[in-house]
């Protein structure tokens, strides 16, 4: 199987569906001539024109709405954000457009679009720069939620995403673009809303997504070196969560740890311990833990920054309490 | 507003050259009494409690969406803000299935889950009421831009008022609107509130179309009030948005009830004087006389008119009301659209 | 003590603040000549002038900026959005600007700004009008979120928030404003994090906060009668959450139901949740239940959206379930 | 750029009637020296990994920031995008706070937490650099408001680039800042590019000043290439926005560098060629051509400043190397401030 870079799987998918499709286009800042600010869309223009890969100015609720509205005339649009920090300005038409338009005109108007684009921190960029906004979006019915940890998920969820006929988000990772996996070469559609066990083990599951899948899997080996056998579920899909594969580990492991990027308060891991203690109440042997970032705004300075994350160490002492080792 | 005026406007409809049949006139008083009975009985229907929510009548602009409707083709497209029952159903949805929809009704045209804010038709290419002041004009630009891509000749008329010119998505949208050259004409409906704030107030400058000129767009101000002037400036700018040149349209209107049913009439932000002032200019007035003044309908006629579309809106309300309410099943249909690509 | 609507109570505190102190003003559409969308302002803008009573256009993201500047120079800005829902154009100010300056600074920027208005839904808004924001408020560092329910923690709440050197949330509620409660005259000042034992009970604890704090006493009467005796928590703050209180109430209760406004999936009742489960393990007797907003944008139809709600038969039907007496 | 013009352009200073003494005139050389050595040894310590994260340099417009911070009085406000270090030098801000800040230290003007994004110094007004492209434009507008709620007499003067004159926050905080007739100037940096986006490839009009018309506002256009024309513009600028009167200005000017220290230099969005002929307006060259022209200075003084400045840079790097991170504990303050009211 060829091994792809993140972003390479990421543009594989986005020119298979484009060549797939007339009606699957890409909008956003800097996609075209600039080869994309990430360079996921790099040679896309070339290939799909200028009125297919479309180069937007800097106006986030603009462009999302555009998105929208074309979507309305049963286009496939793939709305890039640069980064989702800048989508906070488009929420009103990711909210109250896409996720609504099919509901409030009672079923007319389906919204085959996706928003995509990295979401979270990468490396010091400061407490704007920064913001992993997953559990906003997973709170919204009218959406569903993606956030692939590795390439051949991002291609296979992205597909997904661009023919499933309902507002698809699409987080990606600064941080996970370079990263290098094996991914299958054509047709590969991975069904959105399930999880997938990245590692199994018998002692205590680590719930995770997207950036933090590395991280769980880090602290999983750190947890074999202490004869722990860690089980590493990749959520994958956070609406909907695949609330049966949540409970299927649970309920063999018996503890768990929820790990994820963003802020603790209301965060996707607390809808994760909501499902776990109320379908796994009498199979728990101690409470869940979460291992989120710290409650603060990203600060700007290395080592605080490093500090803020979660971090396999953390992930390994809060499997280590609910497995009350210490 | 006179059969000269009339005609003249009509001259210099642009491309079409039509000059407005006596039939197309009729119809245009047809509709735009349509709007006023009906708009009537929901202000009834709202007090007697059958529509709930927010509900913002037309009365007072109804040559607005008539006139520029009328310039329109049947697959044109439409959207509007949430002051669109007007729009609805000049565009031909049937008065029933609005006043349904006003009372939530299985049988409304967004299947009761809309309301008054959100009527929709997919099929007749109505994409809308809005409730987001500005929300749905980059949505107007999207459906253009949607047009355009297929290779498509329709437009898109996106109605919006004077207020929503303040908010930020009315620029971003202007602009990418003109960068790229999409068939979509935008008719900003200047009745000089926002709810209860004059636009003086609150616009370092009340001189809509001159936002146009940023955007290197074309623009027009028309007397909301006489519906040739607002056809012929419409056919003008959907010829223009034909060939990818959108226009900015300030259609200068009068609302004559309160911003919405549960707003007062008048009161500290304007005068009853000057409402009862600009009742004067009412757009249904202007146009029977000129209808009568020109021969093209007496008086019985006119009456008889507004007989049979009295009757169309009484129908309505007997639709509505005989109407079921949706299964409460639908409380968790179309969240999502089934299947795939 | 007089008795007082939410809605005077609301108008007594910003009044006696603005006397207080100079430096507080209020700003937002229709605030001034209109006395309020919702009249909580009514009389300010005779009283204070229109320099302290700001009418602004229909641009929630540019007033909403306007406001933390003008906090930026010391002044105690008061903005209102005439609901939440058209706050969500405004999400960019308030959390990457309000929530972060001070932290981004070092600390040289105090934010002393409050941010308010109706959330929720009212009566058959529709999807658009219909949104309960506080899970995804209460996500933020750096910001406060309370959510009154009665007219004197309106009062004392919001002057709490007035004077508070960070940026605070004030959530009210369309429903509210026409309840009535007696209100202590003049200083009334309510400490920001502390929930309230709206009703003492021992057999299961029902946490809320908001509109859905009559829900619960609602729900609670009915326990009464089948015997069964509630405790209500009302929250009022949901960021500071009161911890200390939810744990003791479930300490001695076992059994809890939380209930919330606002959608499932990641809600504040997801944290409290989460909370109960990592604090009182040992002392829940069940799975704690949730009552939120069906899982749908809001429908117009009078019918569904009363089924849509959260209702005291769904609390009292969670609670019997967490009782085991169905 | 000539004698001549500079006298004469003092001349049209605006009320303060100044014409800049030959200390001002060096003292403007030594700032616009200052930026560019200073973000000289930014790069460097960028690529050797001293600093971290987004790293945006201001070389190719020292004119816009020397010269419009000299028509300012040291207690009005300043407020920048996250292309800042330029004001941040020019409005006194220490260089070795804030290379330090660049670093993530302890001694930075943001005590390491915001980075080069993030510069604030509370003491000297100065009101941060900020992220989100427009984010920034609504918070000048509400210090002004501040200004003029408490009576005061500053003004602030508030910089973003030509890009975002797009967005939607521009246009609202523009037009607030007209109806309530606040002490702002609104500078736009048009460097032509938005990351690797030509201007008139996202804008329907490039004419920036334009939007000012929009708002009833005074607006001018600049050659930002010429430090003593930014004098001039700000003063008259800034005595109007004293009265009142914002103005919009649009300051023509050209970066030489990548978007971001991570961005390259040229490619496909622009030549090495347009590079390459832009850099021969200079903006620093011209003006030591000026002043040697006009016997100002000689090449020994000229070479001497910029010694003094090199070395300033040096002692920067030095004080920021040398500083201590922020204590593990920093993560956990000023999350939230002290105290009430
Ligand atoms: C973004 C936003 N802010 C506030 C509101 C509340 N609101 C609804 S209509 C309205 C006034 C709009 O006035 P205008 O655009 O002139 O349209 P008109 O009602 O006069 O037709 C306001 C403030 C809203 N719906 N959306
Ligand atoms: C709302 C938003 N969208 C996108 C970005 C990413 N971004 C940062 S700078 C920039 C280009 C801005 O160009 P311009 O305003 O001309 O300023 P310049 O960098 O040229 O000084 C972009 C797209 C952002 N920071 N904010
Ligand atoms: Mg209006
Ligand atoms: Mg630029």
């Amino acid at each position: 199987m060829p091994t792809l870079t993140y972003r390479d799987a990421l543009n594989q998918a986005l020119r298979e569906e484009m060549q797939r499709d007339p009606n699957v286009f890409l909008m956003g800042e800097e996609v075209g001539l600039y080869q994309g600010a990430y360079k996921v869309s790099r040679g896309l223009l070339e290939e799909f024109g200028p009125q297919r890969v479309v180069d937007t100015p800097i106006a986030e609720l603009g462009f999302a709405g555009i998105g929208v509205g074309a979507a309305m005339t049963g286009l496939r649009p793939v709305v890039e954000f640069m980064t989702w920090n800048f989508a906070v300005l488009a929420l009103d038409q990711i909210v109250n457009s896409a996720a609504k338009m099919n509901y409030m005109s009672g079923g007319q108007f389906p919204m085959p679009i996706v928003f995509r684009g990295p979401n979270g921190a990468a490396l010091q960029l400061g407490a704007q720069h920064s913001q992993a906004w997953e559990s906003w979006l997973a709170h919204i019915p009218g959406l569903k939620v993606v956030a692939p940890a590795t390439p051949a998920d991002a291609k296979g969820l992205l597909k997904s995403a661009i023919r499933d006929n309902n507002p698809v988000i699409v987080l990606e990772g600064e941080m996970l673009y370079n990263t290098k996996g094996e991914v299958p070469d054509g047709e590969l559609v991975i069904p959105i809303g399930q999880a997938d066990i990245k590692r199994p083990g018998n002692d205590v599951t680590l719930i995770c997504h997207s950036k933090t899948v590395t991280v769980a899997l880090k602290a999983a080996d750190l947890l074999q070196e202490a004869g722990v056998s860690a089980e590493v579920i990749d959520l994958r899909s956070l609406r909907p969560l695949d609330e049966a594969a949540i409970i299927q580990s649970v309920t063999k492991t018996n503890r768990c740890v929820v790990v994820e990027e963003g802020w603790h308060h209301c965060g996707v891991g607390a809808q994760v311990v909501d499902i776990i203690q109320r379908d796994a109440f009498d199979h728990l042997d101690a409470p869940v833990l979460r291992v989120t970032q710290a409650d603060v705004p990203m600060p700007y300075n290395k080592a605080l920054e490093r500090a803020a994350k979660s971090s396999p160490e953390k992930v390994v002492a809060a499997a280590r309490r609910v497995l009350y080792l210490d | 507003m006179s059969p000269a005026t009339a005609t003249k406007a009509s001259k210099d409809a642009g491309p079409s050259g039509t000059v407005l049949s006596a039939d197309r006139q009729r119809a245009l008083l047809r509709q735009m009494l349509l709007i006023r009975r009906f708009e009537e009985k929901a202000a009834e229907a709202y007090a007697l409690g059958k529509i709930g929510g927010f509900c913002h009548l037309y009365i007072g602009q109804e040559a607005v969406a008539v006139g520029s409707i009328a310039a329109l083709q049947d697959d044109d497209y439409i959207i509007c803000s949430y002051r669109e029952h007007g729009q609805a159903l000049v565009r031909g949805i049937p008065a029933n299935n609005v006043m349904a929809e006003l009372c939530g009704k299985a049988t409304g045209c967004s299947h009761g889950k809309g309301g008054s804010m959100h009527l929709f038709d997919a099929k007749r290419h109505f994409m809308g009421g809005h409730g987001i002041v500005g929300g749905h004009i980059p949505l107007a630009a999207g459906i253009a831009f949607g047009v355009k891509y297929k290779g498509g000749k329709q437009v898109c008329l996106c109605y919006f008022g004077e207020a929503a010119v303040n908010i930020g998505a009315f620029h971003e949208a202007l602009n990418m609107s003109a960068v790229w050259k999409l068939p979509v004409v935008f008719i900003c409906e200047n009745n000089r509130y926002g709810m209860g704030t004059a636009f003086e107030r609150v616009a370092a400058l009340t001189d809509v179309a001159e936002h146009a000129k940023s955007y290197d767009m074309a623009s027009g101000e028309v007397d909301g009030m006489d519906v040739f002037a607002v056809y012929d400036a419409t056919m003008k700018a959907v010829a223009a948005a034909r060939e990818g040149k959108p226009t900015l349209l300030e259609v200068r209107t009068y609302r004559f009830m309160g911003h919405s049913m549960s707003d007062p009439l008048h009161g500290v932000y304007r005068t009853k004087e000057e409402v009862e002032e600009q009742k004067k200019r009412d757009p249904i007035a202007a146009l029977t006389h000129h209808l009568r003044d020109g021969g093209t309908m007496d008086q019985a006629a006119i009456e008889a008119l507004d007989a049979e579309v009295r009757a169309e809106v009484d129908q309505a309300v007997k639709f509505a009301d005989e109407s079921p309410d949706p299964e409460p099943d639908a409380l968790f249909h179309d969240v999502l659209a089934d299947g795939h690509d």
